[in-house]
Formats: C-alpha cells, structure tokens, sequence
C-alpha cells in the first residue's frame, strides 16, 4: 500500500481516500460494512461551538443522479464531540479529521481551540461553505477578504494540519483558494455543495423546508472537477478534490486534474462500501499503468 | 450486524393493480441476517435515473424456516414501479437490518393488542403480529383500506388474530375510517400498534392517548441512507430532532410532538 | 390556448415554452418532429458579427444526466443568416429570437444594429454568458460592470424585446440581473451552461478539446432553479427560466419560481418532440387546478 | 423524412461474446420508413444513469418484404450492453433514418466495386452489399477482424458478393490488417466504400488515394444529438468543420483532411 501514501500539507495518509463531512457521520456507522482501517481518513460531521438542532424537516429531496439537502449543521456542539464521541473513535487506525463550522470568527477561533487538545485529531477541515444556515458558513467563503480573515484568526490557535473547504458558490474559486492559501492554510479541500432547490408541484411549495439547499452526488462531478484543476493551476499548496465520485474512475480523474487526496460524500448512502472499493481501484490503475506512486499521478494531465 | 447485500427474487406477485409481494432468499445459500419486526431496509433501484437514492422498505415478513424476507410493495413512483418488474432470479441490493423494532409489551399486565394499519403501512404489522402471537400474546388487527381491492394479505393476517377492516367506500368491513371503528368503542385494548398515513396515525394517537393507552407508532420520514449518517429522516421530537432511521422507524408516541 | 399566452418585455407568447439557443438549431431541423408553430418562441443558434468555425473536436462529453458541450459557437456569421437562413424561418408561425455573442462590445453592437432591419426577428437574446470561447462572452457575464456595458450599448441600437442571458458561473446571479435591468434590458434568460470539465482517464487528457466545457441537461436543474428564484426576487423585469428542463412538471416548477416563461435546451436531443409535450402538459396542469391563466402561476410559490 | 419510433423487437441474438444483432419492426404494423446505405439511427436507451444521450446505429439491414430493421452491435460500454438485454417484444425509441448515404457508382466504368470493413464497421456495409448487387453492380467485401470468432454475418455477405478476410491472428483468412490483403495488389478496385476504425480507415484512404480510386469511408464522430442541431460531431474538411451526423457519415476521401 506504500505506493498510495500521501502527505497533506504534514497530514499523513495511507491513501488519498477518505470521507466527506456530513455524509460518514462519526464512522462507527459504517463499522459494519467496511474495515475503516482501510480508508485514509474520515470527515467527521460538521461541529460547532454550540449544540445545533439544525433546520427544520423536511431537509432533503432527490435529484437527477445527486440531491439536496438543508441539514444545517446538526450536532450536539464541539463538548460534546470532546467527551462523548472522541473517546470511542480516538483509536481507529485511520485519521479522525474534524470538520469545523461557525457563524462567527470567534466561533471558529473557540472551536478549534479546544480541538486542539485531542491528540488524535490532525486536522481540522475549516467548512466556510455550508450554504445551509443562514447566520455564517457560506458568507464566509464566498469572498476572498473575509475566508482570509477567518483562516488567519483560526492559524493563530491551530498548528497542526490546516484544511479550509472552499465553496463552488462563487465566480472565481482561485481567488478564494489563493487568498486562504496566503494566510497560512496547509491544504485546501473542494467542493462543498452547489445552492440549489427542488419544488413540489402540488404542493406548490419547495421541497425543503429551508427553500434552497445543497446540491450534491455525481451531477455535480463536472463542475467540481473543473474547479480542482482551476484551483491546481492558482495554488501551491496540496488539493482535497470531491464532489460527486462515485467510483474509482472518477477518483482517478480528480487525482489528474490536480487533487493530492480525494473525498467521497454523497455515494456513501448508495454504497457504504464505496470507499475501499476506490482504494482497490486505484491501487489496480497504479499497478497496470506502471505507475510506483500516486504522487506521480497527481495533476498529471496531459494538455 | 448491517449487512449490504445481494438478494435473489424467489418470487414477485402483482397482489392489485398497486402492489407487488416480493419475496427474497440469499443468492448462495446463506443465513439472512436476522430481522425483528418494525425493522426495514433500504432497497437500490440500479438503473433508472430517477432513482438515485435507495428506497426504505418494512420487513413484512421474515420466514426463518424457509430463509426468506417478504417485501410488501406500494407503487407509487419510478423505484417502486421498478421494484414491481423484478422477476424470479433477478438480483436486488439490499442494506438491513436497519432501524428500531415494536418492543414486545411486558406480559403481565398487556394482553389485548391491536395492531392498526392504513395503505401500506400494513407492511411492518403481519411480521409484528406472526411474533407476538409466537410469543404467546393474542393480537387483534384493525387494517383500513380504499376498497376491498386494497385489503391485502388478509388470509396472512388471519393467522395471527382477529381481523377487523374498514374501507372508505363500504366494500368490506365497516364503512370508514379505522378510527371509526366499532372495536375501538368496544374493546379496551391495553397496548397499540400503528403504521400508515400520518394523519391516521395522529388520529389513532390522539384516541390512545385521551385513553391513556401505551401506543407505538411506525414513521416513514423521507430518508437519504437509512442508517443514521445523513441527518435528513429526523422527527422533531421532545428531545429535539432525532433520526427516524436510527431511533426509529417505531416511536412511543409520548416521545413525539403530535398530541396537543 | 389563450390562458397560456404571455407577454414577455413586449414579446407576445402563444405559450411559454421555447426551445434554448444552440439545441435547436434554426428550427427547421425538427421541422419533421414537430409543428413549429405550436411552440412559443426558437432561440436560434448563437450568431456572432463574423463567421466562426469553432472549437476543435471533440466537443462534447456525456456526465451523470447532462452533458459538457465546447462548440465554440460555431456559425456562418449575422451576414449569411440574414441573406441564406432568416428568409427561409421568418414565416414561422411562431416567434424567431436571435442570440447574439461577441467578443467586443462592438461586435455585439454591430451584429444587433444588422438584425434591426429583420421584421420578423422580434427580439435578440444577448449571450454574455457563452463559457466556450476565450476572447468574451463569459467575461461579460461574470461582472456586473461589463455586463451593463454591453446592455447600454446595445440597447442605442435595438429597440425591440432586449433580453440577456445570464451566465449562472457567479457568486450573485442577481447583482448581474439588476444591472442589466438598470440599462434597460427587457427581460433575463437564465442560465447559460455551468462550467464544467471531464477527463480520458486512459488517455489521461481532457476529454474536450477546449479542456473545460459547458455542462447542461437534467443535472443543472436544482442549480438553474434556485438562481430563477433568487432572481425574481431581485428584479422585476420578467425572467426566461432555463436549465435541464426535460419534462412538463419541471416547467412548472420553473413558473412557480418566477419564469414567465420557459426554454428547453439539451433535452430536444433526447426527445425532439419535448417541446410540444411540455406545452400540453402546462395546460392540463392549469385544467385540473382550476387555474385560469399562466401569469397566475408566475412566482406564485408559496413559501 | 425523420421520425421518432417505438419499435418492437422481433429478434435480438448474441453473435459472440462481444457482438448482438437486434432485428426490429413497427409497433403497428405501419411501414418502417425508407431507409438507405450508410444512414443511420439514434437509439435511446432508457432507464440507465450513464446513458442520458442517445446512441447512434448504422443500418446493418432493411428488410421491405419483412418490415424490419437489423442492428448489429458491438458492446463497449453501458448503452450498448443495455441494447444487447432487449428481449423480444421489447420497446425501442428511435430516431431515423438519419445522415446522407453511400453514393451508387455510375453504371458505365465502375464495376469492381471493393466494400472494406472492420470490427463493427462491417455493419452498414452488409445493407451496402445487398443495395449494390439489387442494382446490378457486382461487389467483393473485404472484412478484417482480431480473430475468426470475431468475423460476424459471413454468410450474409457471402449472399452479395465475394467475401474476402483477414484476421490480426491468422485463425480465419489471411493473417494481418485488411490493408494487408493480398486482393489489393493483384485487383484493380474502381470504387472502394469503406468504415471502421479510424487508423484503418486513414490506411484504405491513402491506398485509394495513391491508386486515384474513388472512395467513400463513413465516421463515427461523437454525438449529441444525430440530426445536425448540436454541432458536436464536427469533421475537420476542406470547408472547416462540418456535421458528420447530417453531411455524413459517408464522405469522399477528397473532402477529409486525412492524407498529407
Ligand atoms: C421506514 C420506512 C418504511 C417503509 N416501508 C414501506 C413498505 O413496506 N412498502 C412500501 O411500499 N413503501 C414503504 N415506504 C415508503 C417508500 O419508501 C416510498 O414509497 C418509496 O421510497 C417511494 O419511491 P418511488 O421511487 O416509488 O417514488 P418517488 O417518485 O420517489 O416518490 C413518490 C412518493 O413517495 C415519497 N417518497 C420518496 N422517497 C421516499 C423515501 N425515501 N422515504 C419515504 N417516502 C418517500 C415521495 O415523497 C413521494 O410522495 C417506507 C418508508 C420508510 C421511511
Ligand atoms: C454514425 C455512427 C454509426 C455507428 N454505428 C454503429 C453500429 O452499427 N454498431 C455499433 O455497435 N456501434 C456503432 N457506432 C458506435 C456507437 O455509437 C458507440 O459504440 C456507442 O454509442 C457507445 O455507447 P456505450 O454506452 O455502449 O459506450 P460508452 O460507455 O458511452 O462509451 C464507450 C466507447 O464508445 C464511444 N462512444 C460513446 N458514445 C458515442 C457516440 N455517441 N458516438 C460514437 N462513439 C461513442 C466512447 O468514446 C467510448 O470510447 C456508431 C457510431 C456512429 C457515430
Ligand atoms: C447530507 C449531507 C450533509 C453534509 N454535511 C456537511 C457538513 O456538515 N460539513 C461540510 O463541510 N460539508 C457537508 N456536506 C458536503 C459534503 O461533505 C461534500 O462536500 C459534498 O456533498 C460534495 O461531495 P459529494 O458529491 O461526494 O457528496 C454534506 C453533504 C451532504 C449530502
Ligand atoms: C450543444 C449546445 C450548444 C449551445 N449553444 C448555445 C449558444 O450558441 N448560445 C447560448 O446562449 N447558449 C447555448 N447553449 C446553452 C443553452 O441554450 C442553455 O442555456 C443550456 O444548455 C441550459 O439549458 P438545458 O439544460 O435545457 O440544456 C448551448 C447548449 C448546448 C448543450
Ligand atoms: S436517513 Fe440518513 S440519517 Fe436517517
Ligand atoms: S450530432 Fe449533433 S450536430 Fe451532429
């Protein structure tokens, strides 16, 4: 498995395969369909500072090939995950990495603050791209000038692996990505879900209680790709890619275009077994196209 | 233990123009896992573009002896329609168990049961009532349909307890709404169990809890996953909002917001 | 068929379904498929000041429900439609909207100025939204500044129905949509294409020849739908909905969102009758609900 | 003139591994459209997320006297293994005829007219074949393939004309590329039609072009939409890109940027 090894910005993973915030839960929940010792490391919910009890039902609808959803940032607040959830994942041999989110710049400075006594947390992915609460997330990443301040304010507190999600919401995704990198961030990862919004017909009302939501699963494959390789084109530092994989073709595709790891998200609902599935994968397409490491292949594409 | 998994139609019967029986069996021979009443699966309908979430379905029916799970199907959109078109030999991918179950009532005290059922919802209740009777309690079912044509499985039903239906038209059983049922006046039932459209589960709620009356009821919250990780199934609750497909399907109706 | 005629910026619509620039070709190519005349209004193909041949092929790629098109806006130029195609569609029974790109403002301008003397073209679709060719088009739709720009000028020398069409690659879709409605645009289209990008994993090369493309079909519509209802919101010119239409019912959630009227694109190539289904599906729609006009039905959400 | 069509499998064989041959008919009875050498079809293939376009066939056969239409298919990837499960009596959308078509020699100075095809290229030549030979033009196929169970319809070639072959591992024919074949050195062709793999194609166009004979080879540009609106097909020529889906996909050697 050597030759899948990868390092994020000093996050060390055993392949660049891992899962994304919100759709793996705290990893437990798939104990029983795959060995989560295989994958390279796991987004575990999105955390904030307080307990959030998140919008109101109903939060998804389905879409052609992807969905919606409005969870908003559902959790029981970044103690809680402290007292009661790190303890029983803290030993999984894989990475635990935390996802944090917040409505203000204090929220998140306090959040990571205190994730930065758990010694089996490595990293912190940075959500400023939720488009699901109206009070902060998206706001954040959607202009250069305040995902700037956010990084700058949480790197004061934070010093191990820094990883801040950009939003697709936006006209020039490398404006962000360069701005975040300017601060300090070890690593960026993309992309969050696309505004979207689903209507019932009969009802003639929206399908989600919040009227829009996030869009998700393989239809938003071709744009999120298109953006990792913008943001590999504008960037030094290592690219998280995700958006709509589905198989360990298109986690080959995004490795191409530019990402040094890659997320997996919606299709863990459809497959739970997906991720080890894109591990095999990849370590096949290494294997028959000769290649001795993935960092060979990463950004590889031939223009 | 959740299992994805590979399962082999033995069997896919068009009971009316609505609704297909499935019956499913490993495909190499081995143990289903086991599955208690209430629980349900999550059922992925490859092959159609409309269907790119899997689909929750109730346990109907387990049969231990014969290694079968029976799904109880109502078409009313793209996956379940494609469902109804599986034939004998074909291949479904299931996630299960999933989900809470009924929990059995403590023997002394509760011995009139009513299991009650509107549409589909009669889904979960045969394999409640086929455990409850095996348990040794006796089981009364009240099962609301349409029209005659939409009460199925009754000969099923009639193996585990009295059966009482209604239908809206008067083509079987009273005529009605189940919570217009005589039973409901004339038998004092010490434990019920519902499953259905959530207005008739309000209604058989309310009629519970004006009687003081332990009452359980089965929810059908649209779902993304079925096993916990998406957070879009919740119920709000007492205790805020809670994920049907985790703490549920089956709640105690005390802990749900619908009386008052 | 009077409940469904609308008025759109002076247009008058039979109905409110059109068929999209670039999907449709000049109308007469599903000539055979189905009767023109029954459809509300064609988009002809984008038309540029001179004759342009285009992208490089490969310029297509089929995703998860949709597709990246690179055509490049290929077209013999607003000389040769006006002496070899408009005589042979102006007698439609039906309205002909020319789309205009450009990559100057003065091409827009002049190719505007030519179209002016067509009696039977009531109104020009200006595309500052067209992601596939370098020198302009998306560049004037991503900044609310260009795109006034373009409009102001345009607009000295049109004055029949001006509508812009918006490209959905933004941060604010509504900022661009009220500054196109300050200078006097007449009504807005949206959305063009959403930029996107696909990779031949063995080949390890962009599958476009242009690498990155624009994605339509099906996939785009929670995208397209959420950004017509952020739009109504903001402006109060009428809005042409667009984006993976492919069946009546998704029509309608477009009106409900505030769409005054509606285009198909991409699906014309999988159905090329769809046209006339939506209409008749719009219209029994209004039957069973008792509704005795479309314009009833505009931004008639209920939230 | 272009029709949408449901049409009703009458017949869907599989060749080989790798190769079915579907024969079609109208629903209703009513006569398929005329359809001509070279044209092809644009099929939908429903009900499968990755196959949201439609797939463009050539015309292998059309039989007037039986009202059907035979495609034969190569599986590459999910659109055609989904055509290769039709089963009989199955519903096909399909739009056709679509393209120009082969062009027939001038009765005078053409008569040794050679038809070379590889892989699933073979398929429009066989309806090529046959129009040719009704109208009085003898014909010589020549069809290469990797290996002899690769070699598809010999016995309905062998119906039109010579049959000619030439396999990449010497199991059928003679051994080595159809450009290879021993009948191009010692016959001297007046018109050679040609479709298969590009390489191939560019080999047989060069041999023409050296030799000053006519020839005519059909592509297999990606498409979008079959009938000239998406501009997605495009052919580099001598007049700058043109739609292969409606100036093609037959052109003349001449027309193509292929030799030099
Ligand atoms: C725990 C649980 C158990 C269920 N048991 C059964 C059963 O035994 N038999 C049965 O026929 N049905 C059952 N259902 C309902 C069944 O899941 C839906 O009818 C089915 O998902 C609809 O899919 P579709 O593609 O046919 O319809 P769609 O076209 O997707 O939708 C048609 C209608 O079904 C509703 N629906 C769609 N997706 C879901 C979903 N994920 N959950 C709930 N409702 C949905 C939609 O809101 C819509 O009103 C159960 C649902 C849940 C949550
Ligand atoms: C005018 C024309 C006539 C054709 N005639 C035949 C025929 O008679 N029999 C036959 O088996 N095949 C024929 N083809 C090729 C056939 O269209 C493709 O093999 C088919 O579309 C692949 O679909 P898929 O879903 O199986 O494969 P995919 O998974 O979509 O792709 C597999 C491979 O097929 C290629 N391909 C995909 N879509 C197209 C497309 N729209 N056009 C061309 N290539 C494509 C891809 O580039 C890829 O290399 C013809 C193509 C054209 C353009
Ligand atoms: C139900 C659901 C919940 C999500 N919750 C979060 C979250 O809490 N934090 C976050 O950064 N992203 C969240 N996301 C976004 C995903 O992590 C991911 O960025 C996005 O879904 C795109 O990847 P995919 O197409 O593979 O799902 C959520 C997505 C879904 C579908
Ligand atoms: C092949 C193709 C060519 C297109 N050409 C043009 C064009 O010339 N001008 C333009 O404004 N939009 C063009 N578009 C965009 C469509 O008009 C439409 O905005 C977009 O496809 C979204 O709608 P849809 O999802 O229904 O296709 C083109 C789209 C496709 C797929
Ligand atoms: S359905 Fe995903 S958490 Fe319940
Ligand atoms: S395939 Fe669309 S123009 Fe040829």
């Amino acid at each position: 498995m050597d030759k899948l090894s990868i390092n994020i910005g000093g996050l060390r993973l055993k392949n660049p395969v891992m899962t994304a915030s919100g759709t793996f839960g705290y990893g437990k929940e798939f104990a029983d369909f795959v060995d989560l010792s295989r994958i390279g490391g796991i987004f575990v919910k999105g955390t904030t500072i307080r307990n959030r009890d998140g919008n109101a039902y109903p939060r998804m609808a389905e879409t052609p090939m992807g969905m919606l959803n409005a969870v908003g940032l559902q959790n029981k607040g970044v103690d809680y995950f402290i007292s009661n959830i790190y303890p029983s994942i803290k030993d999984y041999n894989t990475n635990i990495i935390v996802n944090v989110s917040g409505s203000t710049i204090e929220d998140y400075v306090e959040c990571a603050a205190k994730l930065m006594g758990l010694e089996k947390i490595p990293a912190i992915e940075l959500n400023i791209s939720c488009p699901n609460v109206k009070e902060g997330g998206m706001a954040f990443g959607t202009s250069a000038c305040s995902a700037s301040e956010v990084v700058k304010a949480v790197r004061q507190v934070w010093n191990k692996t820094l990883i801040v999600k950009l939003s697709p919401n936006v006209t020039d995704i490398t404006e962000i990505a360069r701005a975040v990198e300017a601060e300090g961030a070890d690593a960026v990862s993309l992309i969050n879900t696309l505004l979207g919004m689903a209507i019932d017909i009969n009802k003639r009302k929206p399908v989600l209680s919040t009227v829009t939501g996030g869009l998700s699963g393989p239809c938003v494959k071709p744009v999120a790709l298109r953006m990792v390789w913008q943001t590999y084109n504008a960037v030094k530092i290592p690219i998280i890619g995700m958006g709509g994989i589905s198989c360990w073709q298109d986690a080959i595709e995004f490795i191409l275009a530019g990402a040094s790891a890659i997320q997996i998200g919606t299709y863990n609902f459809i497959d739970p077994t997906i991720s080890v599935k894109v591990v095999d994968g990849i370590e096949s397409y290494l294997e028959k196209n000769n290649i001795k490491s993935i960092s060979e292949l990463i950004g590889s594409l031939i223009i | 233990m959740k299992k994805m998994l590979d399962l082999v139609v033995t069997e896919n019967s068009k009971l009316n123009r609505n609704y297909s029986l499935i019956k499913l069996t490993s495909a190499d021979g081995s143990l289903l896992p086991n599955m208690s009443p209430g629980q349900f699966v999550e059922i992925r309908v490859d092959n159609s573009p409309k269907t790119f979430l899997r689909r929750p379905i109730s346990v109907n029916f387990f049969d231990v002896d014969k290694n079968e799970l029976w799904l109880l199907i109502q078409i009313v959109g793209e996956g379940t329609r494609k469902m109804a078109e599986f034939r004998k030999g074909d291949i479904m991918n299931l996630l299960l168990p999933l989900g809470n179950t009924f929990t059995m009532p403590s023997t002394e005290h509760e011995n009139r049961l009513l299991l009650i059922g509107g549409g589909v919802g009669i889904a979960p209740l045969l394999y409640l009532g086929y455990t409850l009777k095996k348990n040794g309690f006796s089981v009364s079912f009240l099962l609301g349909a349409r029209s005659k044509d939409d009460l199925l499985q009754l000969d099923e039903f009639g193996k585990y307890g009295d059966v009482y239906c209604t239908t809206e038209d008067g083509s079987y059983g009273e005529k009605g709404y189940v919570t217009n049922h005589s039973i409901l006046e004339s038998i004092n039932f010490s434990k019920i169990y519902t499953c259905g459209p959530k207005p008739m589960m309000v209604s058989v709620a309310k009629y519970a809890s004006d009687r003081k009356i332990d009452c359980e009821a089965s929810l059908e919250n649209l779902m993304a996953c079925g096993f916990g990780v998406c957070l879009c199934c919740v119920e709000n609750t007492s205790e805020g909002n809670i994920c049907v497909c985790t703490e549920g399907p089956v709640f105690n109706i005390n802990r749900l917001k619908w009386i008052n």
